[in-house]
């Protein structure tokens, strides 16, 4: 039935040594020796193992065998094929032979490296290669698709590491479509007043940069939007967009901001100024925004919520007010997609030891942020909820919500550095004490241990314990009316119990609140804590498993802005390489439908998401269209006449790799009397 | 039969291009150790797995079958894990009528970044099917020739 | 005689079966006649008296055709299927039992001693001293000997070589004339034989494809039994809830079973190159449950009491796993 | 809804108002409580410092009788410290089989025997919380103590550390404070909430346990808390009958009643205080109370038994030199 009896392949078996990756646990020249014997039935005719399958002089090795003993089926053992499939694949096509008669299967990633007992890691892959064998008689030889690249580029996130992707791309030549959920983009960048270690003025080096990506030629800028729904491919995603109204004409605004000063409805403003500080219900975030045009928030404008009012609309000179707007869906094609959505703060009121929310003069990071910068509620001046107050102790807590089992495992990377700046300037601004609370001290970047040193030259305290509470609970006169800071010094083996007038969470960086979502919407995967997963830690930290959609700063990760920019412009750099090359290669693994035997049962009909099944009424079958379909084969596994067949990953080809991976066990059974 | 003292169980273990089978690559990466007797084979998506699959695993001499893919949610094509979801209970209902534990058949989610969870429920399952013996599912034929005739109780005189 | 003589010779044998086949044969009508005219039947037990020793004196290869109908249960199947495969030139699996087991195998969830104990136990059984069978029996007469039960049913092609496959149960009388005259137009020389091993006397698609109702996208929320619902005579039978095989089902019935109001159970067997009839069917309606979540997916399976009973109706014996475990597990 | 119970020693005499009001609510709840018969001491919280295996040994017996009594029925104990222990011991015999199998060695002799994790001991504030709800708790309130500004106490104990009973936040728990505002009273923020309370620490170390109560005290009072509400007889008894002498030592003047969780769901509930055990405190709470209008009846003193005329005279006791 499916299994070829008496195949007229040639096939060639390599296996790879991988120095002593492989070699180390596994017996390579005995598994080569086995296949030349035990597989030579099923039309293996010649079996090597070599040092280094991947370098040049191993690719070289099965394209002479190709040519020389005319193979026509070639299977690697040696690592993932996630690594290693395209090198091998492009060693046989050199030789004349369809990439897709090779199939490369691992005996690292799946055995040498996690196995310890050599016996079983080499039978182990000698039945991963009789699987890999009985599958190859399968293959067939396919052409990769090849599809146009759409050259525009949506970036979705307008912060630092959004705008730098943005910007490179659009100095380069080609269109970019800029979405920020906020009314302005900067991101949380635009919050900070000094960026460490250099302390050059946030807003400074920003602003230029958001003006560029609001008036460059190239990019479209959409705020006040989000995306709402993706479909298609790399090169060719159609992608909706959801334009929040801003119920300001954008074409008649020329941001003067009167409607701002005369609209009489304060907000308290929970995004920007980190509930610090007032916004009014029209507005825009902060002076430098980029676009200039205000929104009006329809929660809190008294025309919307009581009917009266319409202050900014009376005041505007130039007419611009439109409540009518109504919110519009945009649609656009782009060849790629740049995700930037950056971060959340960590919410420190998980830790209710830590008083936030409960005691007044505990702030998070942000807040402090927002105290510091000139543009800030207080206008940069350091002082306690009171608003007049100026805090003669401060106390910095270190590693709120990270390095902590409870909460996040890992290091948010950027709070140490933070922190010390937020030493700093308490020190620099009110002369206060300051007391630093960490668990270790990480500040391994270019020139971030010299400003460490500098300020423990300026004598911040510094005392290593993870803080174990916060409280008003006074023991003694010194205490009273002081926020209590409890700790074990671990360096002196101590308790402490430090008293302060402001205490500053230190608080980690967290996924955005929808990571989910964000995630579901564009078909990629988050890890465990939340972080969108990059197609290689190391050698792609750009990438995701997703062709065509790239990820930057801290969507991927925990990240100060010199990285975030950096990989900004990285994800821009893959951009422009795929750009240029006008095309994109595709995978030929799709489904297609007989049609003599499809009998319209219509089963497969919902099965896809990418909607590729079609239904021919008048004829009543059903049509896989190749261009939609992403090759996941459920359909193909679901269809009841069997009449769905899947290139690539064909029943043939996964039931016959069954029998190959059972073939020794099932000699051992034959072997033991029953 | 194989005696069940040092019996070692064989698996198969179906995974998903985009969750699983990266799952076990980074077990590999991060050395990760498992016991060895799980085969893997890579489908694009466990939408992908087909009944006969596990069918042709276990009447080929598979002591057990592992089936691997996304979390819910998390799919590379959105929600095609669910398709395989359901499958999977239908499926399990068939094997357990036929007269296969249901601890020999074990659905397993598992991202990308999640090796070191893979290896471990392997780990357990292999330990699991370890425990209910050799399945060694015979083809009929032999079965016919290991007991041509089968005896009768006598009857009372 | 001698224009017998030059008549080709034609069988028909019954082996663990309920006669339907024959019964379907006969159905053809008239075209029984055209049999009788162009084959000399030489053994066909229900239609004739023979002896198995007469066909044992045949010569090789002297039968024609054979029409084998009925799936292998015990020796005395097994020994007449190789004798018939020897002796017949065109040895045609006829009917669903030997193509693919039918209600026979279902036998092949218990072991053969839990079926003998029900058949000589029950409560619908007189049988106060509990007797049993016995393969050899000392009689005045001599040794008697009963055919042995083996553990499980197979199919024909388990047992012997099969030139072709012809599905049903029973296959249609349409379809049985219709191979009657391809036989016999072969016969005349006017038409070729298709390749060996291909399915004669059935279509290529499935069921659906010969199904008048409506079909749409399937949602399944709830399986609900045929008597518990008033179908719409209109729509698909699946997506009102009630278990059809005929989206899994070889066509070739004309949708017999959902024209006349009731489900597809599945008696034509597998769409061509399916491995495992029973697979498709669970993959495709497991595919459409209504729910992600896996209690709800699991309230909605109890809707389907017997589910190899429903998916296997027809094709356990000649499905991946055969028999289930009691069938093969060796006692004592 | 039927539970075993386990009282402990301390609910028998010195925190006999925690038994009777909790026995008290209990009725219209429709808390059933068993009494495991011939229980025995837990051990508090020292002996199993000084005896481990002797310790579980005592303990266990307690989860063996309540399973040979009543079952897999949880078991409850009002008691912070039984609490903790039973959970405690429960644990380790699921953890430590060398323990358990010591301690079952030993329970074999009363012909008992007991598998970790069979019973699942939990607090009196778990169960009302868990079973009961608050909305259930809600229904039964005729009299919200409006304005009765409470500080809830819970402890170190009963949080801490995880074991099988675990709730609630260890560092900053809530469900007292949530229990006590759905009966209506105000719940001030005490930061000192699941601070230690000293313990045995009096007999010790008197200057530390007093400067222990000293700073709870202290709290509660600078949120301007009317009553300390416990749910730890220990607790209750340090605060209450060290009070005076925290006064005294650091020359304060609170006066803050301490009072059983218990005690104010049954005034809640239009309970009248006598039954509920309210009057037997050191810290007289009739101030605090009266804010609510609930009426304290003054103790009477104890009668005087009249010496019958059969009675015979006792012997004079030489007089000491």
């Amino acid at each position: 039935m499916h299994e070829k009896e008496h195949p007229n392949e040639k096939i060639g078996v390599y296996v790879c040594h991988c120095g002593s990756n492989i070699a180390g646990t596994v017996d390579v020249e005995d598994v080569a020796k086995w296949a030349a014997e035990q597989l030579k039935h099923r039309g293996v005719v010649i079996a090597r193992d070599y040092k280094f399958m991947c370098s040049s002089l191993g690719q070289e090795l099965i394209e002479k065998d190709i040519k020389e003993l005319g193979l026509t089926r070639v299977v690697v053992a040696a690592c993932s094929p996630h690594l290693h499939e395209l090198t091998f694949r492009t060693a046989c096509k050199n030789a004349g032979l369809n990439p897709y008669l090779c199939e490369l299967v691992s005996i690292r990633e799946q055995c040498s490296w996690v196995h310890t007992n050599r016996t079983a890691a080499t039978e182990k892959s000698k039945a991963i290669i009789a699987g890999g064998v009985e599958r190859v008689i399968w293959h067939e030889p396919l052409t990769p698709l090849k599809v146009p690249i759409h050259p525009a580029t949506l970036v979705v996130g307008g912060g630092i590491a959004g705008i730098q992707a943005a910007l490179e791309i659009a100095d380069a030549g080609y269109p970019v479509y800029l979405v920020e959920r906020e009314p302005s983009i900067g991101g949380h960048m635009a919050q900070f007043d000094k960026t460490f270690p250099t302390l050059d003025c946030s807003a400074c080096i920003l602003t230029p940069k958001m003006v560029l990506a609001g008036t460059h030629p190239n990019i479209t800028l959409i705020s006040w939007a989000e995306v709402t729904h993706v479909d298609g491919y790399v090169g060719n995603f159609q992608v909706t967009i959801k334009q929040k109204p801003r119920y300001v004409n954008t074409e008649l605004c020329n941001g003067c901001g009167i409607c701002q000063e005369k609209c009489p409805k304060k907000v308290i403003d929970d995004i920007f100024e980190a509930g610090l500080g007032n916004r009014k219900a029209v507005y825009t975030p902060f002076p430098q925004a980029v676009p200039r045009y205000p929104v009006i928030d329809r929660e809190n404008c008294t025309y919307f919520q009581k009917g009266t009012c319409r202050a900014c609309e009376k005041f505007c000179p130039t007419n611009a007010i439109d409540f009518t707007q109504k919110e519009e869906l945009l649609q656009m094609d782009v060849g790629q997609i740049i995700l930037a959505t950056g971060y959340d703060l960590f919410d420190p009121r998980r830790i209710p030891q830590y008083g936030y929310g409960r005691l007044a003069n505990v702030f998070t990071s942000l807040e402090f942020e927002r105290l510091t910068n000139a543009a800030g509620p207080t206008g940069g001046k350091i002082v306690l909820r009171d608003g007049v107050t100026v805090p003669k102790t401060v106390g910095i807590v270190h590693c709120v919500g990270s390095r902590d089992k409870n909460y996040n495992n890992y290091c948010s990377s950027i709070c140490c550095m933070q922190s010390l700046k937020f030493a700093h300037l308490a020190e620099e601004r009110t002369g206060a004490e300051v007391y630093n609370f960490y668990i270790d001290m990480r500040t391994p970047a270019k020139s971030y241990d010299e400003f460490y040193q500098r300020v423990l030259e300026e004598g911040t305290h510094f005392i290593r314990g993870r803080v174990a509470s916060i409280s008003d609970a006074a023991r003694n006169p010194g205490e009273e009316g002081k926020l209590i800071i409890q700790v074990e010094d671990t360096l002196i083996g101590k308790q402490r119990r430090i008293p302060v007038d402001m205490v500053i969470l230190s608080a980690g960086l967290e996924p955005r609140r929808d990571h989910k979502e964000t995630a579901r919407l564009f078909g990629l995967s988050c890890s465990a804590d939340g972080w969108l997963i990059e197609r290689h830690p190391k050698l792609d930290p750009v990438a995701t498993m997703t062709e065509g959609i790239l990820i930057a700063g801290c969507v991927q990760g925990p990240k100060d802005i010199p990285a975030s920019v950096v990989q900004g412009a990285a994800a821009a750099a893959r951009v422009l390489g795929k750009i240029q090359q006008k095309e994109v290669t595709m995978e030929p693994i799709r489904a297609t439908v007989d049609q003599d035997k499809c009998s319209g049962c219509r089963i497969c009909n919902n099965l896809c998401p990418f909607n590729a099944i079609l239904f021919h009424a008048d004829r009543a079958v059903s049509e896989v269209n190749p261009a939609l379909c992403q090759g996941c084969g459920t359909c193909v596994a679901a269809c009841p006449a069997g009449a769905i067949s899947g290139t690539g990953f064909s029943d043939q080809q996964v039931l016959s790799q069954i029998e190959g991976l059972l073939m020794l066990n099932v000699r051992q059974l034959e072997a033991v009397p029953a | 039969m194989t005696d069940t003292q040092n019996f070692e169980p064989v698996i198969i273990g179906f995974t998903c291009n985009w969750c699983s089978y990266r799952a076990a690559d980074m077990a590999g990466t991060a050395r990760i150790k498992y016991e060895p007797n799980v085969r893997l084979i890579r489908l694009m998506c466990s939408g992908r797995l087909d009944p006969t699959f596990v069918l042709k695993a276990f009447s080929g001499g598979a002591d057990g079958v592992l089936v691997s893919g996304c979390h819910p949610g998390d799919c590379h094509y959105v929600e095609q894990n669910y398709k395989a979801l359901r499958r999977f209970h239908l499926l399990r209902r068939v094997l357990v009528q036929m007269g296969i534990e249901p601890g020999r058949i074990k659905l397993l989610w598992a991202s990308a970044a999640e090796g070191a969870i893979l290896a471990d429920e392997i780990n357990k399952f292999v330990e699991q099917v370890r425990a209910l013996g050799p399945l060694n599912w015979k083809p009929a034929q032999s079965i016919i020739e290991a007991q041509a005739s089968v005896s009768f109780q006598e009857v009372p005189a | 005689m001698t224009e017998t003589q030059a008549k080709p010779k034609f069988a028909m044998y019954w082996a663990a079966s309920c006669g339907g086949c024959e019964i379907a044969t006969l159905n053809t009508g008239e075209k029984i006649l055209d049999v009788d005219a162009n084959f000399e039947v030489v053994f066909w037990p229900v239609a004739m008296d023979a002896k198995y020793k007469d066909v044992e004196a045949m010569e090789d290869g002297s039968i024609l055709l054979t029409l084998f109908n009925g799936a292998i249960r015990n020796d005395e199947n097994e020994h007449i299927a190789h004798l018939l495969r020897r002796k017949s030139k065109i040895l045609v699996a006829f009917g669903s039992c030997a193509n693919e087991g039918c209600m026979p195998a279902l036998a092949n969830l218990s072991s053969v001693q839990d079926i003998i104990d029900t058949a000589f136990t029950t409560l619908t059984t007189d049988n106060p001293q509990g007797l049993r069978p016995q393969p050899e029996w000392e009689a005045p007469e001599g040794k008697l000997h009963i055919p042995t039960m083996y553990p499980f049913v197979r199919t024909l092609d388990q047992v012997v070589d099969v030139d072709y496959y012809m599905p049903g149960c029973p296959p249609e009388s349409h379809q049985i004339a219709a191979v009657i005259d391809l036989v016999i137009q072969v016969l005349q020389g006017k038409a070729e034989l298709p390749p060996k091993g291909s399915v004669i006397g059935a279509g290529d698609s499935t069921v659906c494809d010969e199904c008048a109702r409506k079909r749409d996208v399937k949602v399944i929320h709830e399986f609900k039994r045929i008597q518990h619902v008033i179908l719409d005579p209109n729509i698909c039978i699946l997506e009102q809830g009630v278990l059809c095989s005929g989206p899994a089902t070889r066509s070739g019935c004309k949708a017999l079973c959902p024209a006349a109001g009731s489900p597809c159970i599945g008696c034509y067997g597998p769409a061509e190159g399916v491995i495992d009839y029973g697979s498709r069917l669970i993959t495709a309606v497991g595919s459409v449950i209504g729910s992600n979540n896996p209690d709800e997916i699991e309230r909605i399976l109890d809707g389907i009491p017997d589910p190899v009973g429903s998916f296997y109706r027809f094709n356990l014996a000649g499905s991946l796993l055969q028999a289930a475990k009691p069938a093969w597990t060796v006692k004592g | 809804m039927k539970y075993a119970y386990f009282p402990g020693c301390s609910l028998e005499k010195n925190a006999l108002a925690y038994h009777n009001s909790t026995l008290a609510i209990s009725a219209p709840l429709g808390l059933e409580l068993e009494e495991i018969d011939d229980w025995n001491c837990c051990g508090a919280t020292e002996y199993i410092a000084i005896n481990r295996l002797a310790a579980y040994s005592l303990i266990t017996r307690n989860l063996a009788l309540a399973e040979k009594q009543f079952g897999k029925k949880d078991l409850v104990a009002p008691c912070s410290a039984c609490f903790l222990n039973l959970s405690k011991a429960d644990a380790y015999m699921q953890e430590d089989p060398p323990l358990a199998e010591k301690v079952n060695l030993a329970l074999a002799e009363a012909d008992l025997h007991y598998d970790g994790g069979t019973i699942k001991t939990r607090h009196l504030l778990h169960v009302l919380m868990e079973d009961f709800g608050l909305d259930a708790i809600k229904a039964h309130v005729t009299k919200p103590l409006k304005g009765l500004r409470i500080a809830p106490y819970y402890g170190c104990l009963i949080v801490r550390p995880g074991f099988l009973g675990k709730f609630d936040n260890a560092e900053y728990p809530t469900s007292l404070d949530r229990l006590m505002q759905s009966i209506g009273a105000t719940v001030v923020d005490f930061p000192l909430k699941a601070a230690c309370c000293g313990g045995h620490m009096t007999q010790l170390n008197q200057h530390i346990a007093l400067d222990l109560l000293r700073v709870l005290l202290q709290n509660a009072a600078d949120y301007q808390a009317d009553v300390i509400v416990t749910l730890c007889p220990m607790c209750q008894l340090n605060l209450d009958a060290y009070q005076a002498d925290v006064n005294r030592l650091f020359k304060t003047k609170f006066h803050i009643p301490i009072l059983y969780f218990t005690q104010m769901i049954g005034l809640a509930f239009g309970m009248d205080a006598k039954t509920l055990g309210i009057g037997k405190e050191l810290v007289d709470a009739r101030r605090a109370l009266a804010k609510i209008g609930v009426e304290v009846p003054p103790e009477e003193p104890p009668k005087k038994k009249r010496p019958s005329k059969e009675e015979l005279p006792m012997p004079k006791m030489p007089e000491e030199g």
